[in-house]
């Protein structure tokens, strides 16, 4: 797959892609689905490496524990569904087996979000990062485009010592990176440099924040946008330089405001604010409310998690910034 | 006997053909489990279900949970054919703001439609519970529940069969539909579940084995089930995935997916032909 | 059971007895457990109304759709089972069939928290605040003590409209309240006024805190506690206001700092703060651990839910403050 | 082939007495389950189960997987008869800071634990995935999973039940510890099991079923179950809760609890007298 900036890319692809290369250097790693190996892209490594692949049929429970007792027995298991099945229906298994175990599984879950589209609620996850970033243990990275989830999957080879959660989408995303990026585990990184108010941001709206922060640029604001794709564990250092340098802050996410970045962010910013001034923080995602049928784009228009709506809880900021 | 079969399966391809045309203007959806499942739906719906459609609210309405809610869209056939809600509604499937959501939906508010699912696995245990409160309350209402064949893989299928058989929930009808077919393949290959029957009766149901495409065995099956007393009953309908179009017959891959202009075209002319090839119609 | 001020009552015992009262009133009440009937107390009410009392053996999923089940059919389900088998192990099913669907099942969970005790970090769920407050629909209440429990118990009768999830423990906890006590669904209550720094506290940390407010009343300092006994929706009013007041916060849970009381009082601060200062926020709770075996008092103490760790926390918390 | 029973019996008895004191001293904990199991664990750790205390992580050791956690107390003994771990750790069972956590836990790097259980019905799908593993790497280590009868209530067990099945998990045993008691009263009135054995085999499992005390079937169904090849074995061992105790023996209310001062010395005394009715010992 050729991936070209500003283009979308799939990121589920770019997942069993990478999954087939390191399946050939590394014997040791098995993957499993819950019949889901066409739309997780496992399909390629199951082509590859039929031996090494275990599709488990329609139980998520017992997957993630038999996962647990694959990595304690010296092998290295990608698990991949989509979210819901995978921090949702799992989620005690996942705690008892994998987190309490500190099993290293690498669970990749696909659909993440509200882009799953036209299947609805049911199948749209907007509170993995919720559930997964609570448990002790355990890792959370939502890479932002096919180049991150690329970088992404490679690095968990050596993701060893615990278990991580990775979450993928299932439409498409804009390339924001070009070839040369790289990722580092637990560290955010400052996609553009401002002054006035800082937009964290992870997964598929960290494109939108880039575009916000053009918006904003025309109105004169100059915002600074970080790529939160660490959520667990989180980059306290860089996430409170930057709101010491702006003073203001917004999150940005495709999940329920409660209990994902927003919340990380806003944990950060009051038991680490060095500041004497408040800095206001708003956060975009979904409000406390369930997902439905519609196109990706119709619903993340709906929804209001676009550029345009960044940019205003950033002005929203701003103005609460001023207002003191 | 013979005339009223007829018009039953005349019903059944014209609900068929609403399958088809939905799945093709949403250009996503499930239509192999749907096409599949028009058969038996329709014996259903259309000879055994007590229901009021100007009444969905009515306490004593015969239940009808859709467990493998992906196949949604010959209940919202049946729905808006019994006049639940307009015509007009199937053609905005799984569009921002329709009321048909790509999957069956109580929080919005669908007309007879008695459950939201979509996960897979969940339907049979508020089944259950639907037909413990019909007993609790004196009801004679029936509860019937359609499951997939995967959705057996679920442990909580299992955990509802034993409460189901515990409770003495004669009440309960499932309806499993057995098309050997899951999203990555045959289900043998995938998970295998046979002896499935053996499996169902070692947990206490009485069983109805049945051709999902015959009719007189899909009416002496409910009528069978019906009279059942004491335990749980299950009809384990064989069923062919994308039943009456040729090239959706008995092929996983079209667990999902839309048809293209040119195979939904194929697909309702086959459709209409196997339909006038039945001599006359029923009402809605 | 007679609750003397100060002294310990069972708010699972209160629990099981206001049922029993709730089941003489409304014929339309059924309840259900997972073999647990014993422990959650909910036996009581199955020696008086069999008939409407359900024991599904182990079977938590099935339990919670089937409780949906009859929520949609005119009944008013209380399910109770252990805090990690109705937040945990069937989240998906509570997710899909009970908040989706706006069923409005009871789920009143007990053996909550640290205070499980000497079953360990299996049982001792510390996550389920966060697991239910993400959800839409899903109310979450946790009682302070046995009276706020037998007051919440009985305004669930009405509680027609959504869901809800009650959050009690299985150690008895030290009455707090005297008869007079008054619930109020949605409102936090000022129990000690103060003026440098709000405790705000949930379940037995109310206890602490009240404790913590006298040991930071010895050496000078004025401290207000609030039980914010609904956690969502959440009293946004009176938390802002008495931050406002004090300029500083602490929040006490026997819960993971993450995605609890601490998220939730963090999220309000950030987003509705209307103070020009910053206000620096403190979480007590278990910070990212799993729980262990030990009796409750001495898990207690080693992870530090005191009143001694809580007044530690308010004078970081003013020294943050100061320090400004 | 008497004096290995003989032997086998009275370490039985010794590793019951260090359950009781566990749990006497700990104040709480699972007694009736663990008695009950005293035998059949006896059987398979000390005939059939090829370990080595001087090195929990051999690679080619059999694991031993207890899905029903809290039984523990009778591992727990077991593993320190072993030499696992010093003998004095059984006496802070549950305690603060304590090696021995109130359910197995490989977080707490219990020498010989191999997974961490407490809550029920996860077990087996782990053996699953541990089964797999040695099959992968051509080991041929055995995997043996106790697992309760009401942990088959647990939808989970039938996902893994499934899942042995279909990839032919030969080197997996599952030991049922069927003593027809959960936490509120007996298995058949709280959510009923059987036909149990039936559940088992329409799921594909080779069956041995004994009665779990009797030392030459406990034995003939270890070997068998050890030949069979080609699917997963399970033995059904009808087990009496609290056995050797006897005001415990078929009272559902030991599932948890300790016995106070008195009852410890009784049940002590009885199953020292027990002990000393069989012929000779063997060495841990």
């Amino acid at each position: 797959m050729e991936l070209k900036l500003g283009e979308k890319a799939s990121l589920r692809q770019a997942f069993g892609e990478v999954l087939v290369e390191l399946g050939e250097k590394d014997e040791r790693i098995v993957v499993l689905t819950a019949d889901l190996a066409g739309s997780t892209n496992t399909d390629l490594f199951a082509k590859r490496f039929p031996e090494r692949f275990f599709n488990l049929g329609i139980t998520e429970a017992n997957m993630m524990a038999l996962a647990a007792g694959l990595a304690m027995s010296g092998k290295k298991p990608f698990v991949s569904t989509f979210a819901i099945f995978a921090a949702g229906k799992p989620w005690e298994q996942v705690r008892q087996a994998i987190a309490y175990q500190s099993a290293p599984v690498r669970i990749v879950a696909t659909h993440a979000g509200l882009t799953v589209g036209e299947d609805g609620a049911s199948h749209q996850m907007l509170e993995d990062i919720n559930n997964i970033r609570v448990l002790p243990n355990m890792d959370v990275i939502v890479p932002a485009d096919a180049v991150e989830t690329k970088r992404v999957i490679h690095a968990l080879k050596d993701h060893d010592a615990n278990p991580v959660y990775v979450r993928l989408a299932r439409a498409p995303f804009p390339v924001v990176f070009d070839d040369s990026y790289e990722f580092e585990f637990g560290r955010a990184k400052v996609l553009r440099q401002g002054e006035e108010v800082t937009i964290f941001a992870c997964g598929l709206m960290v494109h939108q924040a880039l575009r916000a922060a053009e918006i904003l640029a025309a109105q004169g604001i100059s915002a600074e946008v970080v790529n939160v794709s660490t959520i667990k564990p989180l980059d306290l250092e860089t996430v409170i330089d930057s709101v010491a340098k702006t003073g203001a802050a917004v999150t940005a996410e495709e999940h329920q405001v409660i209990g994902g970045l927003g919340s990380a962010i806003a944990e950060a910013l009051g038991e680490h604010w060095p500041g004497r001034r408040a800095s206001p923080l708003e956060r975009v995602g979904v409000r406390d409310r369930f997902g439905q049928s519609g196109s990706a784009e119709a619903l993340i228009e709906h929804y209001g998690l676009t550029p345009e709506g960044i940019a205003q809880a950033a002005i929203r900021a701003l103005e609460r910034k001023r207002r003191r | 006997m013979n005339g009223e079969i007829e018009a039953l399966k005349r019903k059944a391809y014209q609900l068929r053909r609403d399958v088809v045309e939905m799945v093709y203007r949403a250009r996503s959806g499930h239509p192999g489990g749907a096409l599949g499942m028009a058969d038996v739906l329709t014996v259903l719906w259309y000879k055994f279900l007590r229901a009021d459609p100007q009444n969905p609210a009515w306490p004593d309405r015969d239940r009808f949970i859709l467990s493998n809610g992906h196949t949604c869209p010959i209940l919202y056939a049946i729905l808006a054919d019994k006049g639940y809600f307009p015509r007009e509604e199937l053609w905005k499937l799984r569009k921002l703001g329709a009321l048909l959501q790509g999957h069956p939906s109580t929080a919005h508010k669908i007309p007879g439609v008695e459950f939201s699912s979509g996960s897979l696995g969940i339907g049979l245990s508020f089944a259950c519970g639907v037909a413990l409160a019909g007993k609790l309350d004196k009801r004679d209402y029936r509860v019937f529940c359609s499951i997939s064949d995967a959705e057996c893989q679920e442990g909580q299928t299992w955990e509802a069969a034993l409460t189901a058989h515990h409770y003495k929930l004669d009440n309960l009808i499932a309806i499993l539909d057995r098309n050997n077919c899951q999203i990555d393949g045959p289900t043998e290959r995938i998970m295998a579940l046979e002896p499935l029957a053996e499996k169902w009766r070692a947990f206490g149901w009485e069983i109805f084995e049945i051709d999902g495409h015959d009719y007189e065995q899909l009416i002496s099956a409910f009528e069978a089930a019906l009279k059942g007393r004491g335990r749980p009953k299950i009809i384990i309908s064989h069923n062919l995935l994308g039943k009456g179009v040729s090239f959706m017959e008995g092929d996983h891959r079209w667990h999902h997916g839309a048809p293209s202009d040119a195979q939904f075209e194929q697909a309702i002319r086959e459709l209409r032909l196997a339909a006038s090839s039945q001599a006359s119609g029923i009402g809605g």
